[in-house]
C-alpha cells in the first residue's frame, strides 16, 4: 500500500491546526478595516494562544473532572473533524471512517460536553449558556443535516469525499438544490460557529453571551484548547462549505494536486472570510427568540433544496 | 449431549417460575429471599441470553409443544432468529438488572417487606420470556397478560401512595384493552385459517400458511398494532407510561422501559413480517408516521419534566418512536420489493431496540442509584451529586451520551443506520414516498438534537453544579452489585457503539428470515472496522477509528500540556461582581428547558403563573415572587378525558333503567314479550 | 253429549273466564277481586272437568278437583284471612285509570288472538278456539299486576296469570301430564304460603301493603 | 360398594332432601353446620361417582326414563354439588359470626340450613330430570326455596329485594310454563299425549318433525321465562337486589349456581327449537339478549357503591357472555360457553366468599369503607384481587380461556359485534379494578376488625380456576366436546 494517503491525512490535520488561528486573525483584520480600526495583525491569535498556554490553570472549587476533561474532548473532536473533511485530497483514510452525519455528530459531542462543563460550576451564567447553546443547536442541527442530506441525495452518498468527487465531476454546479442547500448551510454555520447575528464571539456582556457564558470559568491551557478548537471549528465550516459547494482544485491523488489544492483552499478561505465579515458587520445580533425564525428559514431553505432536487432534477 | 436452545430457554422460564414459588416460602427471611431469588433470576436471564444468542447466530428455528393449556390446543413454543434476538435483549438486560437488584432491593427491606416485589419480579421476567417463545395465539396471550399483571403488581408495590394506585390502574386498563385488541386480531387470523372447525387455526404456523384477503389482513394488522402500540407507549396511547414507569421500583422501571416495551415491538414485527407477511405500503407509512410523532413529541415532553424517572419514561416513548421509524421504513421497502433496503431499515430498527434496552436500562439503574442514595426524584432539588456518587454519575453519563446519539457510543450507530435508510428512499418507485420520507429524516434529526439537550439537562441538573436543597444530605455511593449491574450495561453500550459490524453480522439472520435479505455481506465487506451498510461509496462509519483517533488526540494533547508541571489553583466561584452567589441561583431544570418551552409551547397545555408580592414598595423591586408552572400533554384532554366522561354519562343513562318500582320492571318483561312475539311472528 | 255441544260449553266457559279476567282488571274493591278470582277458578275447574269428560282423560278430573279446592276455596280463604288480619283498606287504587286499562286489555285480547292463529290451525281439538283466551288471560293478569300498586292485588294478578296458564294447558292440549299438574299445584301452594308470610313482613316493615314504598333499591339517582 | 347408576342418582337427589328434612329440626344446633357440610359432601361424592359412570359408559336414562344424565348436565351437577359443599364450609364460620352479631336467630338458622339443602335439591332435580315439565317445576321450587333466604335479615331493603325476586321471577317463570305448554302441544302431535311427550330425550329425538311455528312461539315464552332467571337485561332487575341483600353464602350460590341452572334450561330448549326451525332465529335472540346484558351490566358496574351489588352485576355480564356464546353456536363458541359457565361459577363464588369476609371485617358492604385488605387479611385481600383478576378474564385463569375462544369465534362469525364486546369487556375491567384496587391496597383503617377467614373454599376455587386455565384436564375436555355434540 502507498503511504501517500496517510501522509496527506497528517498533512491536512497539521495544516488545519496551523492555519485556523490565522484565519481568525484574517477575519478580525478585515473587520477592523471595515470598522476603521487599526488591526492587531494576522498573527495575534497565535500570540493569544501562546499566552494562554503559558498561564497557570485556575479552577473553581467545585469543578469536577468533567470540567477538566471537556477541553480535551472538544479539541479532539475538532481535530478529528479536521481530518475527515477532504480539503487537500479526496482519498483520505479518515474520510472513510466518518461521513457527513458523523461530522455533525462530532460537533454535537463537543457541544454536549461544553454545555455540561458550563453547568458543572453551578453559576447562573454557565447554566444559561448551556441552555441557550442546546436550544440553538437543537434548531440548527436539523437544518444542517437537511442541507447535507440535500447534497448527499444529489451525490447519492453521505461520505464527504464521495460527495466532493461527484459535485466536482458534476457537469453543472448551478443545480437549484445545491444553491438552496448552500444558502441553508451559510445560515446554519453562522449559528453553529456562534457568529453574529446568532451569538457574538467577542461579547462578555452576561445577558447576551451564549458560547462565552459556558467558558466563563475557564483559564490557562483549558481556555487555550477551547479557543483553538473554536478557531478550527470556524475554519472547518468555511472549508466545508468551500469544498462541498465549490470543490474546484481539490486534489485527487498526486502531491502536486494537493499542493495546488492547498493554494485553492487558502484563496477560498480568504474569500469566505470576506463574506463572513460582510455579513457580521451588516447585521446586528438577534434576540434569542428571533433565532427561531432565523434557523427556521435555514431549515426551509434546506427543505426547498431537497424538494427541488426531487421535483426539478 | 446436545440440547436445543429452546430447551435452555424453557429451562430459564421454569427456573423463574420455580423461584417465584420458592419466594413465597422464604418470605420470612427477607435477606436470604433477596439473595436467593435474584441470583436465580440472573442465572435464568443468562441462560435465556445464551439460548437467544445461540439461536440467532446458528440461524435455526426449533419448535416444541408443551402438553398444557387446552388438550386440543397445547402451548406451542418456537425459537427462531427473531425470537432469539429479542430473547437476547430481554435476557441481557434482565441479567444486568437482576445483579443490580441484589443490591437495590436490599435497600428496600428496611422500609417494607419485599416478598411481593420478588415474586412478581420473577413472574414478570418469566412472562416476557414466554411472550417471546410463544408460538400460538392462546399461549402468547397468556404470557402477554401474565407479563402485564406481574408488572401491574410491581407498579402497585408501594400501594399506600395514591399516585402509585392511579398509575397502576391506568396502566392496567390500557394494557388490558390492548390485549383484547390483540386477541381479536388473532381471532381474525385464526378465523381465516380454519373457519373454526378445529383448534389448530390458533397456532402461528397455521397463520403463516394462511392466505389473507386484503381487508381482513388490514383488520388484523390494525387491531394488533393498536394493541401493541398501547403496550409500547406509542403516542397517543402513551399516557400510562410516564405515570407507571416512575413510580415502580427502579429496577422494575429499568425492565419495563428497557425490555417490556420491546416485547410490543417484537409483537409488531412478528405479526406484520412473519404472520401476515404480505402487506400494502401504507401500513408501513402508518407505522413510520406514528413513530415520527412519538419520537418528536416524546422527547419534547421529556424535556419538560423535572422528575428524573418521568423524564426517562418519556424518553422511552421517543426511542420506541425511533425503533418504529426503522420498522416502518422496512415495511415500506418490503411492500415495494426492495429486500436489501428493507433489511437495512429493519436492522436499524432492531439495533436501536437493542441499544435502547442497554442505555435505558443503564439510565434507570442510575436513577435508581440516585433515588437510593438521595431519596429524591425531583431534579429541581438535586445537584452536585457527581462529587458524592462518582461511579453512579460516570455510568449515568455514559448512558446520557449513548441515548443522545453521540459517537462512539451505541445510540449513534442505530440512528446513523436509520438515516441511511431514510436516504435510500429515492429508490422507491412511488414519487410521493420519495418526496415525503426524507422529511422524516429531518424530524429524526430534530429528535436527536432535542434528546441531546434533554440529557444535558438531566445530567447537568442532577449531577453537576451544587446541591439545590437547603442542606446537602449525607449521600454515599451505591453498593457493589448495583455498580456491577450498571458497569456491565455501560460496557455493552460502548461495545455496541464501537463494534457494530460484529453485532450486525451476528443478527443478520433476523432480516434474512423476515425480509429475505441481509446487509452483513455489504456491511462487513471492508473488514470489521468499517460499517458500510449498502456500499462503501454510499456511506461508511468506523466506530473504532473515531474512538481511537479522538482518544489519541486527547492523550497527545494531555501529554504535551503536562510535560511541564503547570500548577492548578482552586478558587471560589467568580461571581461576576455580584453578591455572593448561592446554590439557589443555579439554573434549574425548569429554567434550562425554558427557551425550548417557549419555542415548542404549542404542543403542551402550559399554565404559567407569576405572582408578585403585594407589599412590595414598587413592582420593579418585588420583595419576593411566586412562580407556578404546570405542563400537561394535551392528549389526555383530547382523547382520554372525553372517553371517561362519555362512559360515566352512559352509565348514568343506564342507571335510569332501574329506578326501583316493581311495576316498571313488570312493564319491561311485558314489553319484551310483546316485542319478541312481534319479531318472531 | 256430542263434541259439538262440548265445544260450545267449552267456549262459553272460556268467555266467562275472560270476562272474570276483565272484571278483575276493573274491580276496585279487594273482596270483589277475591270473589272474581274464585269464580274464575270455578269456571276453570268446570271447564277442565268437561274437557276431561269429553276427551275422556281421567287425570283431568283430578286436576279439576285440585283446581276447585285450591283456587276456589283455599286461596281465596287465605286471602280473606290475611286481609282481615292485616286490616287493609278496602279500596285499592290503580295507577292507570280504568278506561285506559280496558282499552289496553282489549288490544291484548286481539293481539293474542292474532298470535295464536297458527296454533289454532294446527290443533284438531274441540278446545282449540280457547287457546287465544288463555293467552289473553295470561296477558291480562300481567297487565293487572302492572296497573295495581297493592301487594294483594299483585298477588291476585299473579294467580290469575297462573289460571290463564292452567287454562292454556287444558284447552290447548287436554292438560299436561299428571305429574306436571301436581307439581304446578304444589308450587302454587308453596307460593301461597310464601306470599302469606310476605304480607306480614311487608306490613310490619312498611306498615302498609303498598308496594310503591318498596323502591329503595335502585340505580337511577 | 357398587351401586348401579339409577340408585346412585336417587341417592344424589335424596341426600340433600334428607339433609333438608333433618336440618329443618336441628338446624339451630351447634353441629348443624357440620351436618350441612356432611350432606353436601355426600352429595358431591355421589355426584362424582355418577360422573365417573357417565364418563365410562356415556349418557344414560334412569328411574324409568324420568331421569337423564349426559355430559351436559352431569358436569353441571358435579359443579353444583361441589360449590354447594364449599359454600357450606364457608357459611359455617360466616353464619356463626352473623349470629354473634345478632342478625339472625335460632329459628332463622334452622330455616336457613333447611332451605339451603332444599335449594340444592331443587337445582339437582332441575339438572337431572328428563321431563321438561318437571324441569320447570324444579326451577320454580329453586326460586321459592331461596325467596325467604333473601329476606332472611328482615331489613326493609331485604324484604323489598325478596318481594321483587318473588314477583318478577314468578311472572317470568309463568311465561316459561306457557312456553312449556306450547312445547307439549307441539310434541303431542308427534309423540302422542301422556308423559312421554315431555321427555327431553324423546323431544330431542323427534325435534326435526316438531311444528316450527309453534316452537318459535314457544321459544319466546321460554326465553323470557328462563331468561328472567338467568338475569338477562332487561329482565334482570331483580338480580342485583336479590343477590346483594341476602346472606353472602346465598349470594354465592345464587350467582354461582342458580343462574347456570336457568341457562341450562334455556339451552336445552334452544336445542329443541333449533332442531325444529332450522333457522338461527333462536340463536339471534339469545345473542341480542347476551350483548345487551354485557353492555348494560358493564356500564352499571361503573356506578356501584355496594360491593355485593357490584359483583351481582358482573354475574349478569358473564351470563350475558355465556348466553351470547350459546346463541352464536358453532363448536368453539359452545365449547367456550360451557367452559365459561364452569369457571365463572367457581370464580364468582370464591369472590363472594372473600367479599363476605371483607364486609364482616368492616361491618358494611359500602366499598368506600372497605380498605387495606392486603395488609389486614392477606387471604381475603389476595383472594379478592386474584378472584377479580380471574373474573375480568386475565390469564392464566380459566375465564380467559373461555373468553378467548368466545371472542375469537365471534370475530369469525359476527365480526361486526366485536366492537361492542370490546367495549363491554373494557368498561367492565376498568369499573371492577377502579373499585377493587383501593379496597385491597393501602393501610388498615381503624375500624377494621380481624376475622378468621375460611381458607379452604377460597383457595380451592381459585386453584381450580387456575388449573383449568393452564392445564385443562382431558376428561373435562372430552365432556365439553360431547356436550358440544349434543348441542349442535
Amino acid at each position: 500500500m502507498n503511504l501517500y494517503p496517510f501522509a496527506a491525512e497528517m498533512l491536512q490535520i497539521l495544516i488545519i491546526l496551523a492555519i485556523a488561528p490565522a484565519f481568525v486573525g484574517w477575519v478580525r483584520m478585515l473587520k477592523c478595516w471595515l470598522q476603521g480600526r487599526t488591526t492587531a495583525g494576522l498573527f495575534q491569535p497565535y500570540r493569544d494562544l501562546m499566552k494562554l498556554f503559558a498561564k497557570d490553570v485556575i479552577l473553581a472549587e467545585n469543578a469536577s473532572w468533567i470540567f477538566r476533561f471537556t477541553p480535551y474532548i472538544v479539541f479532539g473532536t475538532a481535530t478529528l473533524a479536521g481530518g475527515i473533511i477532504p480539503m487537500l485530497s479526496v482519498d483520505l483514510p479518515l474520510a472513510a471512517s466518518a461521513d457527513a452525519i458523523v461530522l455533525v455528530a462530532l460537533f454535537a459531542i463537543a457541544r454536549f460536553f461544553t454545555s455540561l462543563a458550563g453547568m458543572d460550576i453551578g453559576t447562573a451564567f454557565g447554566g444559561m449558556g448551556s441552555s441557550r447553546e442546546m436550544t440553538i443547536a437543537s434548531l440548527a442541527e436539523p437544518a444542517m443535516l437537511m442541507a447535507i442530506f440535500t447534497v448527499s441525495l444529489a451525490a447519492g452518498s453521505t461520505s464527504l469525499s464521495q460527495i466532493v468527487q461527484v459535485v466536482f465531476s458534476g457537469q453543472s454546479v448551478l443545480r437549484p438544490s445545491l444553491a438552496f442547500a448552500f444558502l441553508a448551510f451559510v445560515l446554519v454555520s453562522l449559528a453553529e460557529t456562534g457568529r453574529i447575528p446568532v451569538d457574538n464571539p467577542t461579547t462578555h456582556l452576561e445577558l447576551t453571551m451564549i458560547h462565552e457564558a459556558m467558558l466563563l470559568e475557564y483559564s490557562g491551557r483549558h481556555l487555550a484548547l477551547f479557543e483553538w478548537a473554536g478557531m478550527m471549528k470556524l475554519t472547518l465550516f468555511m472549508a466545508l462549505g468551500a469544498v462541498l459547494f465549490f470543490p474546484w482544485g481539490i486534489g485527487t491523488g498526486s502531491i502536486i494536486a494537493s499542493g495546488l489544492a492547498f493554494v485553492f483552499l487558502l484563496l477560498k478561505l480568504a474569500a469566505a472570510g470576506i463574506v463572513l465579515v460582510l455579513i457580521e458587520t451588516g447585521l446586528a445580533k438577534m434576540r434569542l427568540f428571533r433565532l427561531t425564525e432565523f434557523l427556521g428559514s435555514a431549515f426551509l431553505m434546506a427543505t426547498l433544496g431537497m424538494l427541488s432536487f426531487f421535483i426539478l432534477e | 449431549m446436545n440440547i436445543a436452545p429452546i430447551e435452555l430457554a424453557g429451562a430459564a422460564v421454569i427456573l423463574l417460575l420455580g423461584s417465584a414459588v420458592l419466594a413465597m416460602f422464604l418470605s420470612r427471611f427477607q435477606h436470604l429471599l433477596v439473595a436467593v431469588s435474584f441470583s436465580l433470576a440472573s442465572v435464568a436471564s443468562l441462560v435465556a441470553l445464551v439460548a437467544g444468542a445461540w439461536t440467532v447466530s446458528s440461524n435455526i428455528a426449533n419448535q416444541a409443544v408443551m402438553a398444557i393449556g387446552l388438550p386440543d390446543l397445547p402451548f406451542h413454543l418456537r425459537l427462531d432468529p427473531l425470537a432469539g434476538f429479542f430473547l437476547t435483549i430481554v435476557g441481557g438486560l434482565s441479567f444486568f438488572v437482576s445483579i443490580y437488584s441484589l443490591g437495590y432491593v436490599k435497600g428496600i427491606i428496611a422500609q417494607r417487606p419485599v416478598t411481593r416485589l420478588v415474586v412478581f419480579y420473577a413472574l414478570f421476567l418469566a412472562g416476557m420470556f414466554m411472550v417471546i417463545l410463544a408460538d400460538d395465539a392462546l399461549f402468547f396471550l397468556v404470557a402477554w397478560e401474565v407479563m402485564a399483571a406481574a408488572s401491574y403488581f410491581l407498579v402497585l408495590f408501594e400501594d399506600e401512595h395514591l399516585e402509585n394506585r392511579r398509575a397502576a390502574f391506568l396502566y392496567m386498563v390500557v394494557a388490558h384493552v390492548g390485549a383484547i385488541a390483540i386477541l381479536l386480531s388473532f381471532g381474525v387470523m385464526a378465523g381465516l385459517v380454519t373457519g373454526f372447525e378445529g383448534f389448530h387455526g390458533y397456532t402461528f404456523d397455521a397463520m403463516r400458511q394462511a392466505e389473507y384477503t386484503p381487508a381482513w389482513a388490514t383488520a388484523a394488522f390494525l387491531l394488533s398494532f393498536f394493541g401493541f402500540a398501547a403496550k409500547a407507549g406509542v403516542i397517543p396511547l402513551h399516557v400510562w407510561l410516564p405515570e407507571a414507569h416512575p413510580v415502580a421500583p427502579s429496577n422494575v422501571s429499568a425492565l419495563m422501559s428497557g425490555v417490556m416495551l420491546k416485547t410490543a415491538i417484537y409483537g409488531i414485527v412478528r405479526v406484520t413480517f412473519d404472520l401476515i407477511h404480505v402487506f400494502p405500503w401504507w401500513w408501513g407509512a402508518l407505522v413510520l408516521m406514528l413513530g415520527l410523532i412519538s419520537a418528536v413529541l416524546g422527547v419534547l415532553f421529556a424535556l419538560m419534566q423535572n422528575d428524573l424517572k418521568r423524564l426517562l419514561a418519556y424518553s422511552s416513548v421517543e426511542n420506541i418512536g425511533i425503533v418504529l421509524i426503522g420498522i416502518g421504513l422496512a415495511m415500506i421497502f418490503t411492500s415495494f420489493q426492495l429486500p436489501l433496503l428493507a433489511a437495512l431499515a429493519l436492522t436499524a430498527g432492531l439495533y436501536h431496540a437493542l441499544n435502547h434496552a442497554m442505555f435505558k436500562g443503564l439510565l434507570f439503574m442510575g436513577a435508581g442509584g440516585v433515588l437510593h442514595a438521595a431519596h429524591e426524584r425531583n431534579m429541581e432539588k438535586m445537584g452536585g451529586l457527581i462529587h458524592m456518587l462518582p461511579w453512579t454519575s460516570g455510568l449515568f453519563l455514559v448512558g446520557c451520551v449513548s441515548i443522545s446519539g453521540l459517537p462512539p457510543f451505541n445510540g449513534f450507530v442505530s440512528e446513523w443506520l436509520t438515516f441511511q435508510a431514510f436516504l435510500l428512499s429515492p429508490s422507491l418507485p412511488s414519487p410521493l414516498m420519495k418526496l415525503l420520507i426524507p422529511m422524516g429524516a429531518a424530524l429524526l434529526a430534530l429528535t436527536a438534537a432535542l434528546s441531546a439537550a434533554c440529557f444535558v439537562k438531566a445530567f447537568g441538573v442532577t449531577f453537576l453544579g451544587q446541591w439545590r436543597g437547603q442542606h446537602a444530605p449525607q449521600i454515599h455511593e451505591v453498593n457493589w452489585p448495583m455498580k456491577l449491574g450498571m458497569i456491565m450495561a455501560a460496557v455493552c453500550c460502548l461495545f455496541l457503539g464501537i463494534l457494530p459490524t460484529l453485532v450486525i453480522d451476528w443478527m443478520d439472520s433476523v432480516p434474512e428470515h423476515l425480509v429475505g435479505s441481509k446487509i452483513s455481506t455489504t456491511a462487513g465487506a471492508f473488514g470489521w472496522m468499517w460499517l458500510t451498510p449498502v456500499a462503501r461509496e454510499r456511506a461508511s462509519y468506523s466506530g473504532p477509528m473515531v474512538f481511537f483517533v479522538i482518544l489519541a488526540v486527547i492523550v497527545i494533547a494531555y501529554l504535551i500540556l503536562h510535560v511541564k508541571k503547570g500548577s492548578i489553583k482552586r478558587v471560589p466561584l467568580w461571581d461576576c461582581g455580584f453578591e455572593k452567589v448561592t446554590q439557589r441561583m443555579q439554573y434549574t431544570s425548569t429554567s434550562f428547558a425554558m427557551p425550548l418551552r417557549r419555542i415548542f409551547g404549542f404542543f403542551f397545555s402550559i399554565r404559567e403563573r407569576v405572582k408578585l408580592d403585594p407589599q412590595a414598595a414598587h413592582r420593579a423591586f418585588p420583595g419576593k415572587m411566586h412562580y407556578a408552572l404546570r405542563i400537561r400533554d394535551r392528549f389526555w384532554g383530547w382523547i382520554y378525558k372525553p372517553l371517561v366522561d362519555a362512559s360515566f354519562l352512559m352509565s348514568r343513562l343506564v342507571g335510569k333503567l332501574q329506578q326501583g318500582r316493581i311495576q316498571t320492571y313488570l312493564i319491561y318483561s311485558f314489553v319484551t314479550i310483546i316485542f319478541l312475539l312481534m319479531v318472531t311472528r | 253429549m256430542n263434541l259439538h255441544i262440548a265445544a260450545q260449553i267449552n267456549s262459553f266457559l272460556a268467555a266467562l273466564v275472560l270476562l272474570t279476567a276483565f272484571g278483575m282488571l276493573v274491580q276496585k274493591r279487594v273482596y270483589g277481586l277475591i270473589h272474581l278470582f274464585a269464580w274464575q277458578g270455578f269456571f276453570l275447574s268446570l271447564n277442565t272437568a268437561i274437557v276431561g269428560f269429553v276427551a275422556d282423560r281421567h287425570h283431568l278430573y283430578i286436576s279439576s278437583v285440585l283446581t276447585l279446592s285450591l283456587k276456589v276455596f283455599l286461596l281465596p280463604y287465605i286471602l280473606h284471612v290475611l286481609i282481615h288480619r292485616l286490616k287493609i283498606r278496602k279500596e285499592v287504587e290503580t295507577i292507570v285509570n280504568i278506561p285506559t286499562t280496558m282499552m289496553i286489555g282489549i288490544a291484548l285480547v286481539i293481539f293474542s288472538y292474532h298470535l295464536t292463529a297458527p296454533v289454532r290451525e294446527l290443533s284438531n281439538l274441540v278446545t282449540r278456539s280457547t287457546i287465544a283466551v288463555a293467552l289473553a288471560t295470561v296477558m291480562l293478569g300481567l297487565l293487572m299486576m302492572i296497573t295495581r300498586k297493592h301487594a294483594v292485588t299483585q298477588i291476585i294478578g299473579f294467580l290469575a296469570l297462573e289460571n290463564g296458564l292452567f287454562f292454556a294447558a287444558t284447552s290447548a292440549t287436554y292438560g299436561m301430564p299428571l305429574v306436571v299438574e301436581l307439581g304446578v299445584a304444589l308450587d302454587v301452594l308453596i307460593a301461597a304460603f310464601i306470599f302469606g308470610i310476605f304480607f306480614f313482613h311487608i306490613n310490619r316493615t312498611f306498615d302498609s301493603l303498598d308496594v310503591e314504598q318498596m323502591a329503595r333499591l335502585k340505580e337511577g339517582d | 360398594m357398587a351401586m348401579n347408576s339409577s340408585t346412585m342418582l336417587l341417592v344424589l337427589l335424596g341426600v340433600p332432601l334428607c339433609a333438608a328434612a333433618i336440618l329443618a329440626f336441628v338446624g339451630d344446633r351447634k353441629f348443624a353446620p357440620e351436618i350441612n357440610i356432611l350432606g353436601s359432601a355426600a352429595t358431591l361424592a355421589t355426584g362424582l361417582g355418577l360422573a365417573l359412570e357417565v364418563y365410562l359408559q356415556g349418557p344414560m336414562l334412569a328411574g324409568g326414563k324420568f331421569f337423564f344424565v349426559d355430559a351436559f348436565n352431569i358436569y353441571l351437577s358435579v359443579l353444583t354439588s361441589f360449590v354447594s359443599m364449599t359454600t357450606a364450609m364457608f357459611s359455617r364460620g360466616y353464619m356463626r359470626r352473623e349470629r354473634e352479631h345478632g342478625r339472625v336467630g335460632k329459628i332463622r338458622m334452622r330455616f336457613y340450613h333447611a332451605m339451603f339443602q332444599l335449594f340444592i335439591f331443587a337445582m339437582l332435580l332441575c339438572l337431572l330430570t328428563n321431563n321438561v315439565g318437571v324441569l320447570w317445576i324444579a326451577m320454580e321450587l329453586a326460586t321459592l326455596s331461596t325467596v325467604l333466604l333473601v329476606s332472611l335479615y328482615r331489613t326493609p331493603t331485604a324484604i323489598e329485594a325478596a318481594w321483587k325476586y318473588f314477583i318478577l321471577c314468578g311472572v317470568g317463570i309463568a311465561q316459561a310454563l306457557f312456553g312449556t305448554v306450547l312445547l307439549y302441544f307441539a310434541a303431542e302431535k308427534v309423540l302422542g299425549e301422556g308423559g312421554e311427550a315431555l321427555l327431553w330425550t324423546n323431544l330431542s329425538r323427534v325435534s326435526g318433525s316438531l311444528e316450527p311455528t309453534v316452537l318459535s312461539l314457544a321459544f319466546v315464552f321460554l326465553m323470557v321465562g328462563y331468561g328472567t332467571k338467568v338475569g338477562l337485561v332487561p329482565l334482570h332487575n331483580w338480580l342485583p337486589d336479590a343477590h346483594s341483600e341476602g346472606p353472602t353464602p346465598i349470594s354465592a350460590v345464587l350467582s354461582g349456581l342458580l343462574l347456570n341452572i336457568a341457562l341450562y334450561a334455556l339451552v336445552r330448549c334452544k336445542v329443541l327449537v333449533d332442531g325444529s326451525t332450522h333457522t338461527h332465529q333462536a340463536g339471534n335472540i339469545m345473542m341480542g339478549f347476551g350483548l345487551l346484558s354485557i353492555l348494560v351490566a358493564a356500564f352499571s358496574l361503573l356506578r356501584q357503591k355496594d360491593i355485593k351489588r357490584m359483583f351481582s352485576y358482573s354475574s349478569i355480564e358473564h351470563m350475558g357472555i355465556a348466553t351470547f356464546a350459546f346463541g352464536l353456536g358453532g363448536p368453539i363458541a359452545t365449547f367456550g360457553a360451557l367452559l365459561h359457565m364452569l369457571v365463572h361459577s367457581l370464580a364468582k363464588s370464591a369472590i363472594f366468599f372473600t367479599v363476605g369476609h371483607a364486609s364482616q371485617m368492616h361491618r358494611t358492604q359500602e366499598m368506600e369503607r372497605i380498605r387495606g385488605l392486603f395488609k389486614g387479611n392477606p387471604l381475603v385481600g389476595w383472594g379478592l384481587m386474584i378472584g377479580v383478576m380471574a373474573i375480568v378474564g386475565m390469564p392464566p385463569f380459566g375465564i380467559f380461556t373461555s373468553e378467548f375462544l368466545i371472542l375469537t369465534a365471534t370475530m369469525k362469525d359476527a365480526p361486526y359485534l366485536t366492537p361492542f364486546l370490546l367495549l363491554g369487556l373494557g368498561v367492565t375491567f376498568a369499573a371492577l379494578f377502579r373499585k377493587v384496587q383501593p379496597m385491597v391496597s393501602g393501610d388498615i383503617p381503624s375500624y377494621q376488625r380481624p376475622v378468621k377467614a375460611a381458607h379452604l373454599p377460597v383457595l380451592l376455587h381459585l386453584a381450580l380456576v387456575l388449573i383449568i386455565g393452564i392445564y385443562m384436564p382431558a376428561f373435562l375436555n372430552t365432556w365439553f366436546h360431547t356436550a358440544v355434540e349434543l348441542l349442535k
